[in-house]
């Protein structure tokens, strides 16, 4: 499904060389040449975005294959290369991770050491870039768990008062669920290869394609990369993990743990999870969409009863993530291109949310939602932007996490309707506990040191501006980027179709007035009315 | 015809240019911008309105897409417009309604230190609410649904310092989500079986549906109204809601928001009307929430509470039509509501700015001598809500009164329901005008509550209680602090108030000519509106209406004459009328506080230490077992030689063992 | 008359090589255990030896002078290091030696 | 002056019969260079530094050391040109086979001998313990490993083995003034003699059982005969893995390990990470593998499993429970040797070829450990604990991202050496079907995982207690870690060059070569 050898093959590699060359800069520079390192990483991490940007002009909206593909053979005698390529479903991440390193930075600067903390957030956006573009399952190995060290290093050094524990145990629990991962990986390319013959190969356009795996191995397979991407979502009896990292991350680190790594997760269950064994899929389907809304749920009600602001947006992301695999696990077009629109919406909006949660630890050196009070009236700038946020990240429609939500939801209620019913509640608790935060810090009375808050300051405006203008064109412009990945997710919605026997595409579509005995086959209730013609199996929804 | 995008268009500038220049604008000149954006909403939409006049009956439908939303694949969603009989209706008395109060607003909220975001909301508010009515499809007009949600959150806790109104603010924006999940799950049900949630389209599939099917959509999308026009279960957040300034309930709380429902179930009339019992459901959910909210505002002191509850009553009228698909009836009262109430609003709040904020109607008192204007428009107001005829509140009300009476399982009961929900109506009412501006003598003059009329304890600090906790006086920012001192001589508001007041009041009186039952041509809003609705509730033969009719009006004047009684002349004693139950609205709001407050939060709580110690604590084990098994291992290393050995003997034993083993089998 | 069978030499040579193992874990001196492990060693040569005149081929036996040339570095090697600590404290035996554990 | 010349004719005639009467096995010095380079540059190290004492400058053994051990390497070459070439052949009688896989072992050997000498130069001059007997040691000690690589016999893998430890031992016990070192020294002398005496039983019953020692005879007379019920044989392989068992440090003959890790001096316990666990595992590899893999291998792979999982597990869990840094690295150790089994298990071409890049692998990563294990423990070695190495970043930054990138290596962390020689093993362990040990060996990782990131913490996370002087790093040590880094690097990103030479190495292995 490689989509013809277009111009630019360059740009792939570029977007991964690009950071990891401007670390190896930082770490050459003189730590006494303080001043360099923050314009210096700036200056790295945007023109990866520019690049990032520039792909995103260049990519041919119509075409569903993977674009701007290129390979390299690295290790040659196991068949492992490093092929990258981009397709619909990709792009935006890689986009997102173009346009939040920059803002990461600006947004907040370290307090001690900034060599080293440039350096690492540079290999951290290298390491992202490579997991999102890398088509090789070794290749996206590497990168996906390669991100661990810097994060690790991220949280421990500049984390705040317990972040030897939340680093060590964000990085083991990762590198814990990756270890099963590694298993199964291997055994797909040796499966594929004595059911198929040939070279032993770890490329995934190749294995997907014809991957000549028995069912019950496929499905033990995918069951092990489940529970490495579930761990990394995460899906909720594994995200323990999530609330310490991000509590004790610096601001910058909690930005992309939200934005980048839990997409990960995400992407790896939609494209190393459904593409590559979509018959191992629809079998877990029902197990993961029941995690999926009890993240849902579960993150939400847990989320209402914390303390800590940053542990209470943590919990949110995991809310939110719920949402997502409900979409991909609906496996419709229309729920996949949900998930994927949650995926890049929740970036922004958490990452917004994170930034802004640290311009008030800056201010009141607290994140304890007991003593902050009142600050709508000592910072009414910073009270008007959080709440178009905190709105945002409600899901207000309008505004950018709306189209998303909405559209995993549906796709949710058309093939499994019961997970789709539980999971609107989330509509609900969302809304709950966010404005019951905003409204414990920034409403009542500004109390004690609470009234003497600085406002926000243009410069920081200026590094949130971004975010905020994409939570309104994504809210109200959302086609921008379901045109793009539209090809893509339906080439994958057929290819699961045709790979698997007892699944077929459910599409609900407007047939037309003439009233018509109905023969919709969708399980719409009691009845399809001849207006609706369903025109999918319902299957184990 | 593209005149149509301008409507919502112009408040959506509006509110830019306040979001930008607002500070800079000041006090006066933002109020201004805001109400020329509505004002010139209002002018666009008459001029869709004549063009729309022009065209022949049936063909009165303009659509403008003005661009594709959410084209997702089979989920095709465009931000498209649709003026149609319905929402140009609907777009004509917001912005009219809207742009009077936005002109009211410009005076009552003079010295307010956020006086420009006041009408950056507004004016957010006006263009969300347009957006809701003139959506062609459900989810535009869900955009249009939650941004009024979210402008009343933000309008509410306006005054945010007092912790009681940002919590008022929350409970309304909660309380509203509850409603959305049933809108979601409604627009959802209704893609799944028509497979478009475009209001043309679904209105031509329509009549194929199965009964199943369209009683789900009803009642997902009934929940979503109840939400909304704070109906039944979800009306708890309304009376909270006077937290907010006047204009603010004047404006969401009585004209626009609530009445949203009311339009949503109106324009899915097609899919009510396969919706069987469904609509029985709603009737009486109508009928049983006005019966309770006209019970509760006659308990109610503070002159803001009284008012929503009857507008909660009011509401509840406007679904008793709805459900015995009198969907006419209802459009005719929600227009002749909003003139009224909110005429009676904004008085209110002239009452309120002229009495130095205090909103405890026992502290009023013969005020018709010092606020003449203002009572005597909300005279006209008051005799429009009783019923008394030839005010408009009389025509729609009976119209109502009537549609039910025909309805087919017991359509009589649902009428008495109905009569005596209007005679409460016409009592509290008259006891708001009496305790205001007639009543005994001028009960600020006298100092202390001890001098209040012999009210039991119990009452007194019960309803206290209620106002402090939920509705938070308006007494609450610096420049509003003066406290009512004895010799306070309340003023007339000035003109930029009365003016509106005196235009409400001519519409309230008026407004019945667009329905007057007598002769089939009269019936101006029926042929204007009956295009778009389906299904035809039948009302009951010419004599027996005005049997009825005549019923209606005898309640209504009993009961002003009784409360006549029981205020002025003092006859009755009071407190056997305001048991502490109305004044709590049946403990309704009481109970659902002690659930969320009691166990709901502790449940909340024990989810939250469950995650804490059982799966963080799983992980933490796992760590410490991991632990545990290396000490064990370091217990084997007894650092002596011999032991070792003994090791590697052991060792070679097992080998061996298993080598024979290996042998035998 | 009765002639010792081969496998009799090789279950002597067991008995032996079992005997030094069991002394070497059981004795403390290090000087005996050290004797144990020769009497292994040589437990091992007879096996050796055995087996070479069983299978006919001089291999076996070639082998014996290999272990025991080994064996003889291994005695010059090993009492070196067994003088130099007990050169430390008198009558140490090989319970002492334990610094390191854990 | 006559009496000379009839002694030189008589003897001269002597020499004549003698060479056609008996036939002397054919000696191929050439295929044998790299051990004898190895061989004489001990001896001859030994004889002229007694002879030119003084005049001796104070690097000269580590200088001769090192160009001994490089001379080997590069000896190797035209060995492997005549490998690929004309195929495996087996010299002296069949008594040691020449094939890639022992001139790749030999380079190994070489590579550990290359850093010992490094690390010991500096170490001994700290510890004021000059001695060119550590050198000649080392170089002898290596030659035996060479030996044991190539040996295709199991006596002359015995002797390779013997000359090995022995010398081992001593380099352990050389310490004098270091309690520690003479009792690691000890119990390494009892229990290896102990364990070697099990692996000579275990050769006696093999050769009883298949009537040769030679290992193409025994894998010829194992293909010819169906051996099922055979006594002898099993009972020989089953003590064989004892005496393999005890060298590599699989449980449960691991227990002298931690000990003598600990004990030894660090240089020496690199050395012997290093260099001992190559000749160890080839031999284990050869005999096995080759010679009772293709038809017998259903008999021991059981056992080897067991093994592995047992010393994986014991060496993960073992590691995280210390506090001496140096006994982690023991235990770590054990781990390593877990993953090695499980190349040895997969008993497949892919296995050898993993086992042998995980050995140059963990060579890099043992010698680069322990080389700044040896600086942190400053003289007399009494500051090993992890409290020794709390703010080392602060201290000394280079030196503390240097071991980071080492461990985190060893933890098997992407673009490093350690995850690609965990990648093939576990590939090769799939391949032959034993993929539930491949995830018991992922997750101990995981666990030894937690022991790497606990020392990286201690380092980054911690700060320098007052009055703690930054450690003094010399020279060598610096360029062996160096050494170590890049090669953990490179390697880790570009494995290509280096493991297609693994990948020829195991392609055809000396078997029934004549």
């Amino acid at each position: 499904m490689i989509a013809a050898q277009s111009s630019a093959s360059w740009l792939l590699p570029a977007l991964i060389l690009v950071p990891f060359v401007g670390a190896g800069l930082l770490a050459l520079v003189p730590a006494r040449r303080s001043d360099v390192f923050r314009p210096l990483a700036l200056l790295v991490t945007a023109s990866t975005g520019v690049l990032a940007v520039y792909l995103l002009t260049q990519f041919d909206s119509a075409e569903a294959g993977f674009q701007f593909a290129v390979s390299q053979p690295w290790i040659d005698d196991l068949g492992i290369s490093l092929t990258l390529g981009v397709d619909g479903i990709s792009l935006f991440l890689v986009v997102l991770t173009g346009v939040i390193f920059p803002i990461a930075i600006l947004g907040a600067t370290p307090h001690h050491d900034p060599k080293p903390y440039y350096a690492w957030l540079c290999v951290l956006m290298g390491a992202s870039m490579g997991a999102f573009l890398a088509l090789d399952l070794v290749l996206f190995f590497v990168f996906f768990e390669l991100v661990l060290v810097p994060m690790y290093f991220l949280i421990g050094l500049w984390g705040y008062a317990e972040r030897t524990a939340a680093a060590t145990k964000f990085f083991l629990y990762t590198m814990f669920g990756s270890a099963l991962m590694l298993v199964g990986l291997v055994a797909t390319a040796v499966l594929h290869q004595r059911g198929v013959g040939g070279r032993l190969t770890f490329d995934l356009v190749e294995i997907a394609s014809d991957p000549g795996i028995s069912q019950n191995a496929a499905r033990l397979i995918f069951v092990a990369f489940a529970l490495a991407f579930a761990i990394k979502v995460p899906l909720v009896p594994l995200h323990t993990w999530l609330p310490d990292a991000h509590t004790q991350a610096p601001t910058a680190g909690s930005v992309i743990l939200a934005a980048v790594m839990l997409k990960l997760g995400t992407y790896g269950l939609l494209r190393f999870g459904v593409y590559l064994f979509p018959e191992a899929a629809v079998w877990s389907r029902p197990v993961l969409l029941t995690l999926a809304v009890l993240g849902i749920v579960y993150g939400a009600v847990v989320a209402t009863m914390q303390t800590d602001l940053k542990r209470l947006v943590a919990y949110s992301s995991v809310a939110h993530m719920g949402f997502i695999v409900l979409g991909v696990f609906s496996l419709t077009v229309v729920g996949i291109e949900g998930g994927i629109l949650v995926m890049v919406n929740h970036g922004i909006t958490t990452g917004a949310l994170f930034l802004l949660v640290g311009m008030i630890y800056e201010r009141r050196h607290t994140r304890e939602i007991s003593q902050l009070s009142g600050l709508q009236r000592s910072a009414p700038v910073l009270a008007a932007v959080m709440t178009l946020v905190v709105l945002a990240s409600v899901g207000l429609p309008g505004l950018n996490s709306f189209p998303g939500e909405l559209l995993a939801l549906l796709g949710a209620f058309e093939t499994s309707r019961a997970w789709g019913v539980v999971a609107v509640t989330g509509v609900i608790l969302a809304a709950l506990y966010l404005l019951w935060a905003y409204q414990r810090t920034f409403h009542g009375p500004a109390t004690g040191e609470n009234a003497t808050v600085r406002d926000m300051r243009p410069a920081e405006f200026g590094v949130l501006a971004p975010l905020l203008v994409l939570i309104v064109v994504l809210g109200l412009f959302p086609g921008l980027m379901i045109d793009r990945m539209e090809p893509s997710v339906k080439a994958l919605v057929a290819h699961v179709d045709e790979q698997v026997d007892g699944f077929s595409e459910t599409r609900y579509e407007f047939v037309g007035p003439q009233a018509r005995e109905s023969e919709g086959t969708g399980g719409a209730g009691e009845g399809t009315g001849t207006g609706g013609q369903g025109t999918g199996g319902e299957s184990g929804g | 015809m593209e005149l149509i995008w301008l409507i919502p268009a112009l408040p959506v500038a509006g509110f830019l240019v306040l979001v930008l220049a607002g500070r800079r604008l000041g006090d006066p000149a933002a109020g201004w911008v805001a109400s020329a954006a509505v004002a010139g909403a209002f002018v666009a939409s008459v001029l869709v309105w004549v063009t729309l006049l022009g065209d022949a009956d049936g063909t009165r439908q303009v659509s403008q897409t003005l661009w594709e939303w959410i084209p997702a694949d089979s989920f095709q969603v465009s931000f498209g417009l649709l003026a149609d009989e319905l929402s140009i209706l609907m777009c004509l008395f917001i912005t009219g309604v809207g742009a009077l109060i936005h002109v009211y607003a410009i005076a009552y909220m003079r010295g307010d230190p956020d006086f420009p975001r006041f009408f950056t909301y507004l004016n957010l508010f006006v263009a969300s609410m347009l957006l809701l009515v003139l959506g062609d499809n459900l989810i535009l007009t869900f955009l249009g649904w939650e941004g009024v949600g979210a402008c009343s959150y933000l309008l509410i806790s306006f005054w945010f310092t007092d912790p009681a109104n940002a919590s008022a603010g929350k409970k309304a924006f909660v309380t509203n989500r509850i409603g959305d999940f049933g809108y979601m799950l409604g627009t959802f049900l209704v893609f799944v079986t028509f497979g478009t949630v475009d209001y043309l389209q679904i209105d031509a599939a329509a009549p194929g549906i199965a009964g199943g099917t369209a009683t789900a959509i009803a009642l997902l999308f009934f929940l979503a109204a109840t939400g909304k026009s704070a109906q039944l279960p979800l009306f708890v957040w309304l009376p909270d809601a006077m937290a907010g300034p006047t204009p603010v309930s004047a404006l969401i709380h009585a004209a626009t928001m609530v009445t949203s429902g009311v339009f949503l179930l109106t324009r899915l009339s097609p899919i009510l009307e396969a919706a069987g019992w469904a609509n029985d459901l709603i009737a009486w959910v109508g009928a049983v929430t006005a019966l309770l909210a006209a019970g509760a505002a006659v308990a109610q002191n503070d002159i803001k509470k009284v008012l929503a509850y009857s507008t909660v009553s009011q509401l509840g009228f406007m679904f008793i039509a709805v459900g015995s698909q009198n969907y006419v009836g209802a459009l005719f009262h929600m227009i002749t509501h909003a003139f009224f109430k909110a005429l009676l609003f904004l008085g209110a709040g002239a009452v309120i700015y002229s009495m130095a904020h205090e909103q405890d109607m026992r502290r009023y008192g013969q005020l018709r001598r010092y606020l003449p204007v203002t009572f005597g428009t909300m005279f006209v107001g008051w005799l429009a809500i009783s019923g008394i005829p030839p005010f408009s509140g009389f025509w729609s009300k009976d119209e109502i009164l009537a549609g039910s009476y025909t309805v087919k399982p017991a359509g009589q009961l649902l009428w008495i329901v109905g009569i005596i929900a209007a005679v409460l109506t016409a009592f509290y009412m008259t006891r708001m005008m009496i305790m205001t501006f007639a009543g005994g003598r001028e009960e600020w003059r006298t100092e202390g509550p001890e001098s209040l009329p012999e009210v039991p304890a119990d009452v007194a600090d019960a309803t206290e209680h209620a106002d402090s906790a939920h509705a938070g006086h308006d007494d609450h920012d610096a420049h509003h602090d003066h406290h009512l001192t004895p010799d306070h001589t309340p003023r007339e508001s000035p003109v930029l108030m009365l003016a509106p007041l005196v235009v409400l009041a001519a519409f309230a009186a008026v407004a019945g000519v667009l329905n007057l039952p007598f002769a089939k041509s009269l019936h101006f809003l029926e042929h204007w509106v009956e295009p778009v609705i389906e299904g035809e509730g039948e009302l009951p033969p010419g004599v027996v209406q005005w049997i009825l009719a005549l019923v209606s009006i005898a309640g209504a004047f009993t009961g002003v004459w009784f409360a006549w009684r029981v205020y002025q002349q003092r006859r009755v004693d009071r407190t056997r009328l305001e048991q502490p139950v109305l004044a709590h609205a049946w403990y309704i709001d009481d109970t659902y506080a002690e659930v969320v407050g009691g166990p709901g939060e502790a449940a909340f709580q024990a989810a939250a230490d469950f995650d804490h110690e059982v799966v963080d604590g799983a992980v933490r084990g796992v760590g410490g077992g991991a632990l545990g098994l290396g000490r064990a291992f370091r217990g084997l290393q007894t650092g002596f030689v011999r032991s070792y050995a003994f090791g590697i003997g052991l060792g070679a034993v097992a080998l061996v063992v298993f080598a024979v083993l290996r042998m035998s089998l | 008359m009765f002639t010792f069978g081969d496998s009799w030499y090789l279950v002597l040579a067991a008995i032996i090589f079992a005997i030094g193992a069991v002394g070497l874990v059981v004795r403390r001196n290090p000087l005996v255990m050290f004797m144990c492990v020769e009497l292994m060693l040589n437990a091992v040569n007879l096996t050796f030896v055995t087996f070479s005149t069983l299978l006919d081929d001089v291999g076996g036996q070639t082998a014996v002078f290999f272990v025991l040339v080994v064996a003889a570095a291994e005695v010059v090697v090993g009492l070196a290091i067994i003088v130099a600590i007990m050169r430390r404290r008198e009558g140490a035996n090989a319970d002492d030696v334990s610094l390191m554990r854990g | 002056m006559s009496a000379v010349t009839v002694l030189a004719a008589t003897l001269q005639d002597v020499l004549v019969d003698a060479a056609d009467g008996l036939s002397t096995p054919s000696i191929d010095w050439a295929g044998i260079a790299p051990n004898l380079i190895l061989m004489l540059g001990g001896v001859l190290l030994l004889t002229v530094v007694s002879v030119l004492k003084r005049r001796l400058p104070v690097w000269f053994p580590a200088v001769w050391t090192i160009s001994a051990a490089v001379a080997a390497a590069c000896a190797v070459v035209p060995l492997w040109q005549r490998f690929t070439d004309s195929g495996p052949e087996s010299l002296m009688a069949g008594a040691v086979g020449l094939d890639g896989f022992s001139l790749f072992a030999t380079v190994e050997v070489c590579i550990a001998v290359v850093f010992a000498a490094l690390l010991l130069s500096d170490y001994l001059r700290r510890e004021s313990l000059d001695a060119p007997e550590w050198y000649v040691l080392v170089l002898l000690s290596a030659s035996g490993a060479v030996t044991m690589a190539s040996a295709n016999d199991l006596i002359v893998l015995f002797v390779g083995l013997e000359i090995l430890s022995v010398a081992v031992y001593v380099l352990t016990a050389m310490h004098r003034r270091r309690i520690s070192s003479q009792e690691a020294g000890l119990k390494y002398f009892v229990l290896g003699a102990f364990s070697s005496a099990f692996l000579l039983y275990g050769i006696a019953l093999t050769y009883g059982a298949t009537g040769s020692t030679n290992l193409a005879d025994i894998q010829g007379f194992l293909s010819r005969e169906v051996v099922t019920q055979n006594a002898l044989l099993l009972g020989g392989l089953v003590l064989m893995l004892v005496g393999f068992g005890f060298k590599v440090a699989a449980v449960p003959f691991h227990s002298w390990a931690p000990d003598v890790y600990q004990g030894a001096p660090t240089p020496i316990t690199g050395y012997m990470a290093g260099a001992v666990k190559v000749g160890a595992f080839a031999a284990l590899l050869r005999v096995f593998v080759v010679a009772l893999g293709p038809s017998y291998r259903q008999e021991w792979q059981p056992v080897v499993a067991a093994l592995a999982v047992l010393t994986l597990v014991v060496g993960a869990f073992g590691a995280i429970s210390q506090t001496n840094v140096k006994r982690m690295l023991a235990y770590s150790s054990i781990n390593h040797a877990g993953f090695i089994l499980l190349g040895v298990l997969a008993a497949s071409t892919q296995g050898t070829r993993a086992a042998l890049f995980y050995l140059l692998a963990y060579t890099f990563m043992a010698a680069g450990s322990f080389a700044v294990v040896s600086v942190v423990a400053r003289t007399g070695e009494h500051r090993q604990s992890l409290e020794d190495y709390r703010g080392l970043a602060s201290l000394r930054p280079g030196l503390a991202l240097t071991f980071a990138v080492l461990l985190l290596s060893q933890a098997g962390v992407p673009l490093t050496v350690g995850f690609l020689a965990k990648f093939y093993v576990v590939t090769a362990a799939v391949e032959s079907g034993f993929d539930w040990v491949a995830v018991i060996a992922m997750l101990t990782a995981v666990v030894s995982a937690f022991m790497y990131l606990r020392i990286v913490a201690t380092m980054y996370f911690g700060e320098a207690p007052e009055g703690v002087t930054a450690p003094r790093i010399p020279p060598a040590t610096t360029l062996a870690i160096g050494l170590a880094v890049v090669g953990v690097i490179v390697l880790g990103v570009a494995p290509g060059p280096v493991s297609d030479l693994a990948n020829d190495a195991v392609a055809q292995l000396v078997v029934a070569a004549p």
